[in-house]
């Protein structure tokens, strides 16, 4: 189906426009030109993928892939790849989140971007990204969605680092260009193993609808001792964790907030960061065969959700929250996945971007509105200000913490009954942090919506606690300024809003009477790899027992935070000093794992990079000087030219007066041109008196 | 030997050109360097000489021989020449010819 | 079309004559007459890409005259795949850094006189096929290199020339070393390169051996391999940017070059002992070290002088692995890098033309001043560091599974280059285009038509070939076949057991 | 006029105009570089009379050594770019008269010699085998010199251009 291509083709051209000739276009015919043009593109690309879903619908669900080869692209020995996209179940779901969520995004960054002057470029970059995750998603083999794997990275460094005339703003591109550059690296190696492995038995292959097929070979192949299909699996899968902010390679998401809001919301929360989610998902087939590999995504999927979720409860910036936020639940996806239930990640990963995006850009409504202020101590009070953002908001925030019947809820707990069914200590670890997650996703609803306006509150640089409300004064000269925004950023959060409302209804589990739409979507794209159909063995009492433990806890937290930032009756100064404010000043710190990263890692590599720079110019560089200047001693030019020249000059004007005395000394010029003359007069003549 | 074939006499005259240049440069020059010059051109026309007469005379190797000699010579002026004319340059930090008088008694 | 490629060859020597023939105070003639006399070459180039046989492997359109019978030194000019896109690669660059070099206001006329014998001397080393030829003309040009480096160099540029000029000259004295040796060891006597291929299966073991490390070391100079390499960034940094242009984008192609054209087909037996260490482990340690210590440069030139010997180690990787793969992505590299580091070069050359410096932490902030620049400059750099769908992506990529066949560590080690080489480029891209705006350099024009012409070229075969690389790859596809073949049947291949 | 007279006259053409390129310039490096296609041209000199091994050894040393050793000096002494300034040229006139005098001079004396008629058709030998018999028979002795003279030279070239320490 030709189609295809144009859903990844239409933001390149929008892009490859929008980058080019944009500024002239903004200059010319206004703003609202580049802006139209740029999500034109993107809702085009949204429409084509509703047509290929549509397309899809009426086929068999065994026969539910439509592939388009646009260009044979690498035909060496027995690698041939094709640049070719295919639209199957699985990738037809992330085409529609990521042009529908997409397209939503570039309506609100015509709102939120109204000051900045290279909307061009914002948009052009934005369209970049639109085709980099089309790409990733839709490419039908590895190679090709490693064009997008690395593409979303190109514009992710680039729109984080949009306002780069701040340091902090490049410096934060730079970190998580590299961190995902490393995970690349991984990435790569996973892909050459298998390439090669495939090859050696016969089958050199990197298209996904034939992996399946072949990846039984790899069965009791081995390198090094280890089964090759663990190796594969693993160093994917940290790929997966640069590109996913999974321990260890999460730390650049945080500082990736330094990019405009709607690039948080679009890039870092909703679609690119969920990249690594749909790779497993993709290569279910290579990672259930390696149980080795789904145990550590399935440990390193919790660890990161609580570990982020800890760090989220101490931060004071408003998009920080939601950074750690985010890292949270892409663990509870991995949790997912470890479990073979891939499904259930991807499903979360659907309403994640729903009710994160609509977070996100709730947030960035906020910010605007209080002038580019992200502290959350300086906030307050904007519920009745802000109405729209605000119950846009509240929505998206009872979505992420799991409270029926909004999207989160339906998601999340069949992620936690995956888990269980797996590993009961998983589960325990996946509760906590939804506990977690409602207290501090609450905290910041109450910090930034309720209560009184705090703008222009004085805000310690090292505050140690939030509740700031202790010193609030009413000289906050932003206060009377704040009023809800403009359509272009109130429509997408309504949007986002509903969707975050009823996007769960998709995946209502039977156990609760629903048919589970979603994953029965999604069952031919996972029936080969077998997922676990552990239907209902164990009772449906337990199922119901557990979601309501889960409902029980948010319902804690949300309590919790009520009690602390609301109420007031509780001094979040006695969670802090916990144990001497060890655990607090550990989260407000983030564990200091920047620190320890830029303390071995990058300072092992100056330091190991500048000393080989020293080495290459002294010691490798000197003894090639060394040896020509040991050659020129013998040869040419002594050292003591200078003391030469000195003395010559002055010997040479002495004897220029010396020599002007002697009349008898005159013949005897020591002008070698002169004795050449004599010579040649003398020669001349004997020759002539020969000739003649 | 008609005018339009290529003789001895066709060869002694580039011979003598070469000669004449050389010894003009020699004379006009004031580096030194340059001096070694025309004297380059110099021998190479006492070798056209002697390979012309060679292979218009006796038929034997022995003009070869001597040209053979010659370039070897040239070599040998060459090296001991610029390394005089480089130090004397090391000691005066010039080669122009006509300051170069210390050879005056 | 008989003699097309005398005619490649020369027509760029006509045109210097011509520029020695016009008046010495009329630059702007002088410069238009060098650019139109690099025209007929390119288009010859093109008709040669158009023209070229891409399904064998076998020389075309050769050329064959008997030239000094007495030592049976003939005149062959001949081309396979291999050849090709390094003429390509050659007549393309030419014209552009004619362009490039309009802002020389000394000794123009020489300068561009030298810079078309430059051209001709670069085009015989690629199209020779005689060996006796190929030494002349690489040593035709070298000599034109020395002067246009000692003479409109930077400061330090008669250090640089001569540095350049004795590293090259041991190489070349090895290299005609190891030729007469082969000279005399085939009756009758010949230096026909297609003779000593054929003959490849007669030569003595230990006679291959030490030619071959003779001629290695000659052409690992040129690459430049470490330890060999330390001529390349003082060479760049002096040099005036167009001539580093042709330095990194053609000259250094020679040495990859000439182990393929001489190393390879002639002593394979050789080839097979000695390409795991002298090749492969010392690419891979070149790409590393090369990263690493570009990282440490404060100057952009010789930043990307290091990059420049980190990404000759992948050519030098991949055609050690005699794996399809690997040497076409080898031979791709040489041509990806030939554009890829032009275009840097002659990024660093605008600014240079502008600031007068090229330190790293003297600018800051450069996007907002010349924005159509930075974009040129964001293309070029992830163009270096590797992003899919640019064309150097195709090629390390292609030389990472060729190598992963042959050794898995090695393929490791080189695959964490991607991260060193992203960690320096971005780096160099924050401090220099990013960041506040250096209030020395507000006023900074954008770039000029003229330089627009000569980076765009550039970066549309970038990303051309990023998307469709069979464009060149079908050119050298079966050359490589043949010349792997040629080494891997010699013998049985010696285990290089611990490392594999 | 035959395809060797035009050999002939382009390559004494090549000679003369590099030899005067060497007396007439202005510019020492220009100087050298026309010394060079001097040299080339007497090299093909050497070629159109059968002198092969002459011609490769004029190539090999004149153009790859002398020549090579000339621009080093000229480096080394003068520094590339201010290499114009001191090869001025002194008393041209005078010079210019007395070598077209010797000129004249040396073309009488050469027309008005006996010349030997030269043999018919000489017999094309590969000069290499000549000369090299020769060198090794009849002129064995000055060639072992020669080489004594080269030793010499070497040793010479050391000493004058060793670092002096003693001063």
């Amino acid at each position: 189906m030709q189609a295809i291509r144009w859903i990844v083709l239409l933001p390149l051209i929008g892009a490859a426009i929008n980058l080019t000739l944009g500024s002239r276009i903004q200059r010319s015919a206004g703003r609202a030109a580049v802006a139209v043009f740029g999500s034109g593109m993107a809702l085009a690309s949204f429409a084509i993928a509703v047509t290929g879903f549509m397309r899809l619908r009426t086929l068999e669900p065994e026969s539910r892939l439509l592939v388009d080869t646009v260009l044979p692209w690498l035909h060496v020995g027995t690698l041939d790849i094709s640049i070719a996209f295919q639209l199957d179940p699985l990738s037809a779901v992330m085409a529609l989140v990521v042009s529908g969520v997409g397209s939503l995004i570039h309506i609100y960054s015509y709102g939120y971007m109204d000051e900045d002057p290279a909307l061009w470029r914002f948009f052009g970059l934005l369209n970049l990204f639109l085709f980099a995750m089309l790409t990733l998603v839709l490419g039908d083999n590895i190679l090709v969605m490693f064009v997008g794997w690395e593409g979303v990275g190109l514009c992710s460094w680039a729109l984080i680092g949009f306002w780069y005339k701040d340091h902090a703003n490049t410096a934060a591109a730079n970190k998580a260009f590299l961190f995902n550059r490393i995970g690349d690296f991984a990435f790569l190696c996973g892909m050459m193993l298998l390439f090669w492995t495939l090859s050696g038995l016969g089958h050199a292959t990197l298209v996904f609808r034939e992996l399946g097929a072949v990846a039984p070979l790899l069965e009791g192949q081995l390198l090094w001792g280890v089964p090759v299909v663990t190796l594969v699996t693993l160093a994917l899968f940290i790929g997966a964790t640069g590109k996913s902010a999974q321990i260890p390679l999460y730390v650049w998401l945080p500082d990736a907030m330094a990019g405009p809001t709607p690039v948080s919301a679009l890039i870092h929360a909703a679609t690119m960061v969920t990249a690594g989610v749909y790779m497993v998902s993709r290569l279910h087939c290579l990672f259930s065969m390696a149980p080795v590999t789904l145990d550590v995504i399935a440990v390193t999927g919790a660890a990161t959700a609580l570990m982020a979720a800890t760090i989220a409860l101490t931060q004071n910036d408003i998009k920080k929250v939601l950074a750690y936020s985010t890292v949270s639940q892409l663990g509870y996806m991995f949790v997912a996945l470890g479990c073979g239930a891939y499904a259930a990640g991807v499903f979360h990963l659907v309403t994640h971007a729903f009710f994160k995006a609509c977070l996100f850009l709730g947030a960035g409504s906020v910010i605007h509105a209080c002038h580019h202020e992200q502290d959350m101590r300086r906030m307050g009070g904007l519920r009745t200000k802000m109405p729209l953002t605000f119950w846009t908001f509240l929505i998206s925030t009872m979505a992420i913490a799991g409270l029926p019947p909004l999207a989160g809820f339906f998601s999340k707990d069949e992620i936690l009954w995956k888990a269980f069914q797996r590993e009961p200590l998983l589960w325990g670890v996946g509760l906590v942090t939804a506990g977690l997650t409602a207290f501090y996703m609450f905290r910041q609803v109450f910090l930034v919506f309720f209560g009184e306006s705090r703008a222009g509150a004085s805000v310690e640089a090292h505050a140690d606690h939030s509740a700031a409300g202790a010193h609030d004064d009413h000289h906050g000269h932003h206060a009377h300024e704040v009023h809800e925004s403009a359509a272009a950023i109130t429509l997408p959060l309504v949007l986002l809003a509903i969707g975050a409302l009823t996007a769960g209804w998709l995946g209502i589990p039977s156990a609760l009477g629903g048919s589970n739409l979603f994953t029965e979507w999604l069952a031919p794209v996972f029936a080969a790899g077998g997922e676990h159909h552990a239907e209902a063995h164990e009772g449906l009492e337990l199922e119901y027992a557990l979601m309501a433990v889960s409902v029980l806890v948010a319902l804690g937290g949300i309590t919790l935070a009520y009690l602390v930032y609301l109420r007031k009756s509780l001094s979040a100064d006695t969670f802090s000093r916990i144990a001497r404010g060890v655990p607090y000043r550990l989260s407000f710190n983030k564990y200091y794992v920047d620190e320890i990263y830029y303390g071995t890692v990058l300072a092992g590599t100056l330091a190991l990079s500048r000393a080989l720079g020293w080495f290459d110019k002294v010691v490798i560089d000197g003894v090639v000087n060394g040896a020509a200047a040991s050659v020129r001693a013998v040869a040419f030019l002594g050292g003591g030219i200078d003391k030469f020249v000195v003395d010559g000059l002055v010997n040479f004007t002495a004897h220029v007066f010396d020599s002007a005395g002697g009349a008898l000394r005159l013949v005897q010029t020591g002008n070698i041109n002169a004795y050449v003359y004599v010579l040649l007069i003398g020669v001349t003549a004997v020759l002539m008196a020969g000739a003649w | 030997m008609s005018m339009t074939t290529v003789g001895l006499a066709h060869y002694l005259v580039v011979s003598v050109v070469l000669l004449c240049l050389g010894l003009y440069c020699v004379l006009t020059r004031r580096n030194a360097i340059g001096v070694l010059m025309g004297i380059e051109l110099i021998l190479n026309s006492a070798g056209i000489n002697f390979v012309a007469v060679s292979r218009y005379g006796s038929a034997g190797f022995d003009g070869q021989v001597f040209a053979v000699f010659i370039i070897m010579l040239a070599a040998a002026e060459s090296a001991i020449g610029l390394a005089v004319v480089l130090g004397i340059y090391r000691r005066m930090r010039a080669i122009d010819t006509s300051r170069l008088t210390t050879l005056q008694g | 079309m008989e003699y097309l490629l005398t005619s490649m060859t020369f027509l760029p020597l006509l045109g210097a004559l011509v520029v020695l023939a016009l008046p010495r105070d009329n630059a702007t003639l002088v410069r238009w007459t060098s650019l139109v006399a690099t025209v007929p070459s390119l288009l010859l180039g093109l008709w040669l890409f158009e023209n070229f046989d891409r399904s064998v492997g076998t020389m075309q359109f050769v050329e064959r005259y008997s030239w000094i019978p007495a030592f049976n030194v003939q005149y062959i000019m001949g081309v396979d795949g291999l050849s090709v896109s390094m003429l390509l690669l050659t007549v393309l660059l030419s014209p552009l850094c004619v362009l490039a070099s309009f802002g020389i206001e000394k000794g123009v006329k020489g300068y561009f006189a030298l810079f078309l014998l430059l051209e001709t001397g670069m085009l015989g080393v690629f199209a020779a096929l005689d060996f006796f030829l190929f030494f002349i003309f690489w040593e035709l040009m070298l000599l034109p290199m020395y002067f246009l480096i000692g003479i409109w160099g930077g400061p330090r540029r008669e250090y640089a020339a001569i540095k350049f000029f004795l590293y090259t000259l041991i190489g070349s004295v090895l290299m005609l070393v190891a030729m007469l040796a082969l000279y005399f060891a085939n009756t009758p006597h010949t230096f026909d390169m297609l003779v000593l291929m054929e003959r490849a299966p007669t030569y003595a073991r230990g006679f291959q051996a030490w030619a071959w490390i003779a001629l290695f070391i000659g052409f690992a100079i040129k690459i430049p391999a470490f330890p060999f390499h330390t001529w390349l960034p003082d060479a760049h940094v002096e040099a005036p940017t167009a001539i580093s242009v042709i330095l990194a984008g053609v000259l250094l192609k020679m040495g990859t070059y000439g182990i393929l054209r001489v190393c390879y087909p002639i002593f394979p037996l050789a080839t097979q002992q000695y390409a795991f260490w002298a090749l492969a482990a010392l690419g891979c340690w070149n790409i590393v070290y090369g990263a690493l210590c570009a990282m440490a440069q404060k100057d952009m030139k010789s930043l990307v002088a290091y990059s420049s010997i980190s990404h000759m180690g992948y050519v030098m990787l991949g055609m050690a692995t005699l794996t399809p793969q690997g040497m076409n992505g080898a031979v791709l590299q040489m041509f990806n890098h030939g554009t890829v580091t032009a275009m840097l070069f002659l990024l660093v050359g605008v600014i240079y033309d502008r600031a007068h410096h090229r330190n790293i932490d003297g600018f800051g902030g450069l996007a907002s001043v010349m924005p159509v620049y930075t974009g040129f400059v964001t293309i070029a750099f992830f163009a270096a560091l590797g992003l899919p769908g640019l064309s150097a992506f195709i090629s390390e990529v292609l030389v990472l599974l060729g190598t992963w066949q042959y050794s898995q560590p090695l393929a490791i080690t080189a695959a964490s280059a991607v991260v060193l080489t992203a960690g320096y480029m971005l780096w160099m891209l924050q401090r220099v285009w990013l960041g506040p705006v250096n209030e020395k350099y507000v006023a900074l024009p954008d770039l000029s038509w003229r330089e627009i012409v000569t980076l765009a070229p550039l970066a549309v075969i970038v990303i051309v070939l990023g998307v469709y690389p069979h464009a060149v790859l079908d050119l050298f596809g079966p050359t490589l076949v043949a010349l792997g073949d040629t080494v891997s049947s010699a013998a049985p291949v010696v285990a290089q057991a611990a490392l594999r | 006029m035959t395809a060797a007279d035009a050999m002939f006259l382009a390559l004494a053409a090549t000679a003369v105009i590099g030899a005067a390129g060497v007396a007439f310039s202005r510019h020492i490096l220009y100087s050298a570089l026309s010394l060079m296609v001097a040299l080339f041209g007497v090299a093909g000199l050497f070629v159109t009379l059968s002198a092969d091994f002459v011609a490769g050894v004029q190539v090999l040393i004149y153009v790859g050594g002398v020549l090579v050793i000339t621009l080093f000096a000229v480096m080394l002494t003068q520094g590339i770019q201010n290499v114009e300034v001191s090869n001025r040229a002194v008393g041209s006139v005078a010079a210019g008269l007395l070598t077209a005098g010797l000129f004249v001079v040396l073309l009488r004396a050469m027309s008005s010699a006996q010349w030997v008629k030269p043999p018919a058709d000489v017999p094309t030998q590969t000069s290499t085998y000549g000369i090299g018999n020769a060198l090794l028979g009849q002129y064995v002795l000055p060639f072992e010199v020669a080489s004594l003279v080269l030793l010499a030279v070497l040793v010479g070239a050391v000493v004058l251009t060793r670092k002096e320490t003693a001063e």
